[in-house]
């Protein structure tokens, strides 16, 4: 029984780090209909930034501080200079431009902090069953969907938002800026994956840290529906829990599998995920 | 008219990489008045009206707005100076529902009262939507689609209305519906409407002025009365 | 001069679809006669699409039947439609495009093919004369409608009133015997009707035709028998003459009559 | 197809060598998931090398050591062994890493007649001299590693439970044979962790259901540390004995230096989540520094090496491999063939910078044969619990290595104009 | 080597019909594809035996990588090019390959290759069926996740059953090289790299096959309007999982070309990294053409090579160097889409364009 509180606990906090990366991938799908596969490496360089800015501080909020602001710049800056000019175009060239901007700052992480692990502190204390860290790690999720439903569902921004990220030209016509909305969406999407970073890296960093976590957000994302943020959250937590079991009581090496058999479990009953909306009428 | 016309177009002229869709198009339209922009396919309405609106920039030639020069600002900026545009195919956003589309009509405007207020008016003008203000606009049929982005151009208050083909997939009860209201609009708030039609009997119908554009060039602009009494020009452009 | 044949090719009988709490078609019933035209009219929403969409198997009504030459179809889908030898076109060009004109048409002609999927997957068996004639027949249906010249080309660089010549091609390269056009006119300009008209009265005497439109020209021109939708019920159904003087279609459909224009 | 028997290559060849240098090549994992830590074996080795070049080279002859990168994927193992091979027309290979990678290699350089000495990696199949002449293993076993772990356990914690640890390939597997030869009874529970997922919880929280007091952990030193770090959080606190793979304190400070003010002691931070932990090894570690080898490759590294990161354990790791090496090359004579490498490999006495026998007879690859029980101690010295045991990796005794003579580096004559 | 491209599938280039005495290249169209592309495979080959004979022993090693890779992203060309199902999981089909061929000639080494090849084949196909029936209802990020999931979770299949697939250090074996009669003629390598280039190009040429004709066609069609595609004839459902099924079977035998090529099957060769660098190669390539596939496998195999070689050249700082490859492919695929949307093939075809009006 207590093994089975364990896994749980160890499954709910790891499955909140899914779920804001997951998160972070839904805001931008919404915002631009692209699958950013550079998340984890805007995520990494915020954490890497937060790690530089807490040396030399001393502190871990301003690193903390600092990896939000550095998420919120990357990503209205990939957003600006690398999906613009892609932007109406098949989603594969998003997907392929966001693949190389992966591989270029996990490259550059290398290259800046080296290849090498850096031990890298938890928010707050990481001792207990459920420890104040993982605590923070649930409500500062939670917090953040809330937040962002929020914004979406019921302020002029998020609906500006959805419309430019719908039908561009549309929205331009009812006055949307839709170039800024688009940044906004990448903007705050990367600041949640920051967010998603400091939460997955400790205890360490290296430039690859994130790959695992970020496989099992997609995942994640898509289990629970690309269209709501309430769906990455439910997907992050499901996926958490399940992958804590499996690996608990049949073994590690099971966990991807058993990642791809929730996906194909949970896409075959509702092929748009846990939280899609019926789907649109075509013909 | 002595008076300053509330659009004026001069030369203007838009290329689609080497083929050129509009090629020195001048017009102008008095406030509240209706104009009909007549062609066959591939004339350049359409083009004409996304040159207009800022969604097509313009290679050369001026757009005057209220005399306010309107031609290189960017599409967006449009609805503040008081100019819609329902696009060809109305460029519904079928992902949200009715009424968020509507609401997104009239977001730039600051007065939540005064945003209700239209919302009612649009849905008074379009029953149909109103049963049917929480559904995704995906639901829609053609038509109804057609009436919401209307409805979402006027949500704006504009004081000129481009319309690119409204009737289409209408029925011939709601088309007429149409014309009428934006006679009574054109009545009510001096309403100015470029109307672009394939249908150039019901468009001169309502029109006090006709352009025929012909492979992107004005080849008559006329009273619309006086166009639909000239059958050999009648004949020679619009088929009929 | 409508031919009275006895049996009808295609039959609704009763079919009512709902979506959540909007009743969409109510009851309707409609037959289409091989060679004769039928028009479907009716204010926006009144459910023709929907009932186009029952008929092609893309929705299943809640209740009642359709039935293609007496054989009532049960689990159809829209990819059987081309066998039974029904074809549709949507409301919309729907023109595929990234492929040329020509090879739009010769994916409506596919199911002319006789080699099965062996010879689809080595190029082997009947795989080039199939191409052959496949190709033959695409290109002779674009002669037929005049888009020939555009064989070549990509839908999206085609002229509007092509594009949708290339639409109907696809839509009857395969011979089929009933065809349904959604909003066939919609954005054509004045000649690019009469064009239409001509054509979907020469498909009349070939093949049945099912024909969704707004244009009352057109429509009375063409139809040898018409049904009105309204909110989902057949308010009125008859030749073209009665639908015109029909007091509850002038009222739910086609407004006052032409004359009461304005003063403009 | 079938196996083929190649003909044996002709060994009496200098390819690679010129008049002024000689070429030795080398794979490693620099980049992706599995490259931190190992990066630091390459820069140890290329320290040592320049070190020797800038003082007399091997009989008047540089070394130009030649590392390429294949990420742990042994298709592109495959690919740059051929690449150093055909193209950099290596004179041999030191110390290519990673089981599942240079296990694809080694019938290719053997049949290529290259010399492949001191392979990265405890798995056992280095050891072959019938299967691959040519092949020499370095490192210390995991089979014999473990057996001499078992024993010590056995010996010393004889009512205690235990539970194993370990990552799951031959590493886990290996270890796991050795372990229970001696400790099968008191086994607990056996977990092992997959080292692309850095979540030990579920693994850490199953070790303390079953109540295991004693943790074998057969980890990488990222993994031992996030064991610590698991352990301590939800306060269990086992004896946790590494293998040396796992042990390198120096990597394990660094990993853990952020975590140690948690443990509420200011004064010896790191050094308090580590205190006590016993381990194995059989080389000297960076810590011991009055080690006389300690003291020279620490200067060589301060001098030479292309890292502002501190020293490990790993590093010393590269160096021990590059220093052997060039002894060997230096006594394969004036005008090496690879034959002669051979040879001298095989007469060498290689007692010097490690701290258990080496073997490397015509029928004995083995490399390092034992390994020697230290303890972790906060602030000191490492304390040795049990001096050098050598074994081998079946079923076969354990005994006491004696005393292993460690001449110091310059008796030791691993460079000079010969 | 000749065009095995399809020329339908873009709206460029069309020759307009009508023009005056048939050049060339438009009498070369015309043949039937039966005819046209075993032509130009076999001068493919003839031109990739040509080659091997200058260069030296990594060279037909590179080479042969470019076959396999060439004949797996051709696969995927097929399925995302053609059908427009994007899958991140091609390296999961690639891994099956992989296996059977180190299985089959583990367990079974009296089986000549050719009949390792179909088996592995079939194998693929099957494996094909189950991921293309299972996610026949997905679309877009829905289907990529699930395909990166399959990428992710199966090579951990090795894990779980270690004694038969070796666990995490794989499989070795050593394949057959060159006949004895050819022994000094022709290397090992050589023999082998040219048996995957054959393997390869009778696939290609099927691949070219099948999208030229009727399939192609009705995969092009459902690509760019499910709805309107149904609507046609075609039926949706099982043109898609055809589409996988052919794609996992040229995946799957590009994985077997692997295994026999390097004489290995690891799981970490099959990493998710490897389907998003074939998805990569596919696009960089040119999306559409046959002869994407060429230029992406070439780019997958050497543009690593050339990183390398760019930072040894440099004597950069360890940290620098180490990364520098990687960044390099990164860079080269934002710049390659950025600039040319149609990929490197593309380029060099608007390349050619503007040397032929310079003349
Ligand atoms: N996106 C485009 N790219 C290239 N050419 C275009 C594009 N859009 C329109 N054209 C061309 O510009 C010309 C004018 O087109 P436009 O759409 O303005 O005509 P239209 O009068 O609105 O026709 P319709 O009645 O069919 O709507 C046509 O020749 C058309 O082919
Ligand atoms: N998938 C759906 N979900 C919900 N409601 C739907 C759906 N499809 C159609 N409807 C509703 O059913 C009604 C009938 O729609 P349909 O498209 O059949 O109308 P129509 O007669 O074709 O109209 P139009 O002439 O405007 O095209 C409409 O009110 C529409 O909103
Ligand atoms: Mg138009
Ligand atoms: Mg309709």
């Amino acid at each position: 029984m207590d093994h089975f509180i364990d896994l749980t606990l160890s499954g709910l906090s790891a499955g909140a780090v899914y779920a804001a990366l997951a998160l972070s991938l839904v805001i931008i799908y919404q915002a631009t209909r692209v699958v950013n596969f550079a998340q984890p490496a805007l995520a990494l360089i915020s954490v890497y930034i937060a790690y530089t800015v807490s040396q030399a501080t001393g502190s871990y909020w301003l690193g903390f501080g600092a990896a939000l602001a550095t998420g919120l710049v990357l990503g209205a800056a990939t957003e600006r200079l690398l999906i613009r000019p892609v932007h109406g175009r098949s989603p594969l060239s998003a997907i392929i431009v966001t693949l190389g901007l992966l591989l270029v700052l996990q490259g550059l992480a290398g290259m800046i902090w080296s290849n090498e692990p850096h031990s890298f502190s938890y928010p707050l204390g990481f001792r207990g069953r459920f420890s104040p860290s993982d605590w923070f790690a649930l409500a500062s999720v939670g917090g953040a969907a809330l937040l962002l439903f929020g914004l979406y569902r019921f302020t002029p921004l998020g609906l500006r938002m959805r419309a430019a990220a719908f039908r561009p030209e549309a929205a331009r016509l009812s006055g949307v800026r839709v170039g800024l909305m688009l940044t906004t969406g990448w903007a705050i999407a990367s600041v949640i994956g920051a967010l998603a970073g400091m939460l997955a890296a400790p205890p360490f960093i290296f430039p690859n840290v994130l790959d695992a976590v970020f496989i099992y957000a997609i995942a994640a994302a898509v289990v629970g529906g690309l269209e709501n943020p309430f769906g990455a959250l439910a997907g992050g937590v499901l996926l958490g829990l399940c992958l804590s079991y499996v690996s608990g009581y049949a073994g590690p090496e099971l966990t991807t599998l058993a990642a791809l058999a929730v996906l194909v479990l949970v896409l075959s009953i509702r092929p748009d995920g846990l939280f899609s909306r019926p789907t649109a009428r075509k013909v | 008219m002595a008076e300053r016309p509330m659009l004026s177009v001069e030369g203007l002229t838009a290329c689609y990489g080497a083929v050129t869709a509009l090629n020195g198009v001048s017009m102008s339209v008095p406030r509240g008045g209706i104009c009909a922009v007549l062609g066959a396919n591939g004339a350049g309405k359409t083009t004409l009206l996304r040159t207009l609106s800022g969604l097509k920039r313009a290679e050369s030639g001026r757009v005057l707005l209220d005399g306010a020069d309107i031609t290189r600002l960017p599409a967006e900026r449009h609805v503040r100076h008081g100019l819609a545009h329902v696009p060809e195919g109305g460029g519904v956003i079928a992902e949200l529902t009715v009424e968020e589309n509507l609401r997104l009509g009239g977001l730039w405007r600051a007065g939540r009262r005064d945003r209700a207020r239209s919302a009612a008016e649009v849905l008074e003008l379009f029953p149909p939507l109103r049963e049917r203000v929480s559904r995704p606009a995906a639901t829609l049929s053609g038509g109804e689609r057609q009436m919401l982005a209307l409805g979402r151009a006027l949500m704006a208050r504009p004081r000129v209305l481009l319309l690119d083909e409204p009737s289409l997939g209408l029925a011939p009860l709601v088309t007429r519906q149409i014309m009428r209201m934006l006679l009574d609009l054109r009545a009510e708030r001096e309403l100015t409407v470029v109307l672009v039609e394939q249908n150039a009997r019901s468009a001169l119908s309502v029109s006090d002025h006709g352009l025929v554009l012909n492979q992107g060039e004005v080849a008559m602009a006329e009273d619309a009365g006086r166009l639909l009494a000239d059958d050999r020009m009648r004949h020679a452009y619009l088929g009929f | 001069m409508r031919p009275t044949t006895p049996d009808p090719l295609l039959t609704a009988e009763g079919v009512t679809v709902r979506f959540g709490g909007l009743t969409a078609l109510n009851d309707v019933g409609l037959s289409v006669a091989p060679g004769s035209v039928v028009g479907l009219i009716g204010p926006n929403g009144a459910g023709k699409t929907t009932l186009f969409n029952v008929v092609s198997g893309v929705l299943r009504p809640q209740s009642g039947s359709v039935s293609w030459k007496g054989r009532r179809l049960r689990r159809h889908r829209p990819h059987h439609l081309a066998d039974l030898g029904i074809a549709r076109t949507l409301q919309g060009l729907n023109l595929f495009p990234g492929l040329s004109a020509l090879d739009n048409v010769m994916v409506g002609a596919d199911r002319l093919c006789r080699g099965g999927a062996f010879a689809m997957l080595t190029g082997l068996g009947r795989y080039h004369s199939d191409e052959r004639r496949l190709r033959e027949r695409a290109m002779a249906a674009l002669a037929e409608f005049g888009a020939a010249h555009a064989a070549r080309a990509m839908p999206g660089t085609l002229p509007f009133g092509v594009q949708k010549r290339v639409a109907l091609a696809r839509a009857v390269v395969a011979e089929p015997e009933l065809l349904l056009l959604d909003e066939p006119a919609g954005g054509l300009s004045g000649e690019d009707m009469a064009a239409l008209a001509a054509a979907v009265k020469s498909f009349g005497s070939r093949m049945g035709v099912l024909l969704v439109e707004h244009h009352m020209d057109l429509v009375m021109d063409v139809c040898d028998h018409i049904v009105v939708l309204d909110f989902g019920e057949v308010i009125a159904a008859g030749p073209p003459e009665r639908i015109r003087s029909d007091p509850a279609v002038a009222e739910a459909y086609l407004g006052e009559p032409e004359e009461a224009g304005t003063d403009g | 197809g079938e196996v083929q028997e190649g003909a044996a290559a002709d060994l009496d060849v200098s390819t690679g060598v010129t008049d002024s240098s000689i070429k030795i090549g080398s794979h490693q994992p620099l980049t992706g998931p599995a490259a931190p830590g190992y990066s630091q074996i390459s820069i140890g080795a290329q320290a040592v090398f320049d070190y020797v070049n800038d003082n007399g080279g091997v009989n008047g002859r540089e070394i130009d050591y030649v590392v390429k990168d294949d990420a742990y994927d042994p298709a592109r193992t495959i690919e740059v062994t051929r690449e150093l091979v055909h193209n950099d027309e290596i004179f041999a290979m030191l110390g290519g890493l990673g089981t599942p990678t240079h296990s694809k290699v080694v019938d290719f350089l053997d049949k290529e007649g290259v010399p492949d000495l001191f392979v990265s990696s405890g798995a056992l199949m280095w050891n072959q001299p019938d299967k691959y002449p040519l092949t020499y293993g370095f490192q210390v076993d995991y089979t014999k590693e473990a057996k001499i772990q078992g024993q010590y356990i056995a010996e010393n914690l004889p009512d205690a439970k235990v539970g194993y640890l370990h990552q799951n390939d031959d590493v886990g597997a290996d270890s796991e044979a050795g372990l229970e030869q001696y400790i099968a009874e008191q086994r607990v529970a056996v977990e092992s962790y997959d080292s692309g997922n850095t979540d030990l919880g579920p693994q850490i929280a199953a070790l303390k259901e079953e109540g295991a007091e004693v943790v074998v952990c057969s980890c990488i030193p990222a993994f031992t540390a996030l064991a610590i770090l698991e352990s301590a959080s939800i306060g269990y606190d086992p004896q946790f004995v590494v293998s040396t793979i796992g042990a390198d304190t120096a990597t394990l400070k660094g990993l853990l230096s952020e975590f140690a003010a948690e443990a509420g002691n200011e004064d010896l931070p790191v050094e308090e989540l580590l205190d006590g932990m016993i381990y194995t090894g059989y080389l000297p570690a960076v810590t011991q520094e009055e080690d006389p080898w300690i003291g020279l490759y620490a200067g060589i590294y301060d001098e030479y090496a292309d890292s502002d990161r501190p020293m490990t354990n790993t590093t010393v790791y590269g160096m021990v491999q590059a220093t052997l090496m060039s002894k060997a090359l230096m006594a394969a004579g004036e005008d090496p063939t690879r034959q002669s490498l051979i040879d001298a490999v095989h007469g060498q006495d290689w007692s010097g910078p490690g701290l258990v026998p080496f073997a490397s007879s015509e029928d004995d690859h083995g490399g390092y044969s034992g390994a020697l029980v230290m303890e972790f101690r906060a602030g000191k010295e490492p304390e040795t619990l049990q001096e050098a045991r050598v074994t081998d990796n079946a079923g076969g005794e354990i005994t006491e290595a004696g005393d292993v003579e460690r001449p110091s580096p310059e008796e030791f004559g691993f460079h000079g104009e010969g | 080597m000749v065009s095995l491209r399809n020329h339908a599938s873009t709206g460029r280039g069309a020759p307009a019909p009508g023009s005056a005495a048939p050049s060339l290249a438009d009498r070369w169209r015309a043949l039937p594809a039966l005819v046209r592309f075993p032509l130009a495979a076999a001068a493919a080959f003839a031109a990739v035996v040509a080659l091997m004979g200058v260069t030296g022993p990594t060279g037909d090693l590179r080479i042969g990588s470019v076959g396999y890779y060439m004949l797996a992203i051709a696969g995927l060309q097929l399925l995302i090019g053609y059908s427009g199902q994007i899958s991140l999981g091609h390296g999961a089909f690639m891994f099956i390959g992989a296996y059977t061929m180190a299985l089959l000639v583990l367990n079974q080494p009296a089986l000549p290759l050719w009949l390792n090849m179909v088996i592995t084949v079939v194998l693929s196909c099957a494996a094909g069926v189950l991921v293309g029936a299972a996610t026949a209802r997905l679309h877009g990020p829905y289907l990529a996740g699930a395909t990166l999931a399959l990428a992710v979770g199966l090579p951990s299949l090795t894990v779980r059953f270690p004694e038969l697939l070796g666990g995490s250090n794989g499989l070795a074996f050593s394949t057959r090289g060159a006949p004895a009669a050819l022994a000094g003629v022709v290397t090992d390598t050589q023999w082998q790299s040219a048996a995957v280039w054959l393997t390869t190009l009778v696939c290609l040429v099927v691949l070219a096959t099948i999208s030229a004709g009727r399939l192609g066609r009705r995969m092009r069609a459902l690509r760019d309007d499910e709805a309107a595609a149904g609507l046609a004839g075609v039926p949706v459902g099982r043109t898609k999982v055809i589409a996988f099924v052919v794609s996992a079977g040229a995946g799957g035998l590009a994985g077997a070309c692997q295994a026999y090529l390097l004489g290995t099957a690891t799981p970490s060769s099959f990493t998710v990294t490897l389907s998003l660098s074939l998805l990569a190669a596919l696009v960089l390539g040119g999306l559409g053409s046959m002869w994407g596939a060429f230029f992406g496998a070439v780019a997958l195999v050497y543009v690593e090579v050339w990183g390398e070689e760019l930072a040894h050249a440099l004597s950069l700082d360890t940290d620098v160097a180490n990364n520098l490859p990687i960044v390099f492919f990164g860079v080269l695929l934002i710049v390659v889409v950025l600039v040319w949307p149609h990929g490197l093939h593309g380029m060099l075809r608007s390349l050619a364009g503007l040397v032929r009006r310079g003349r």
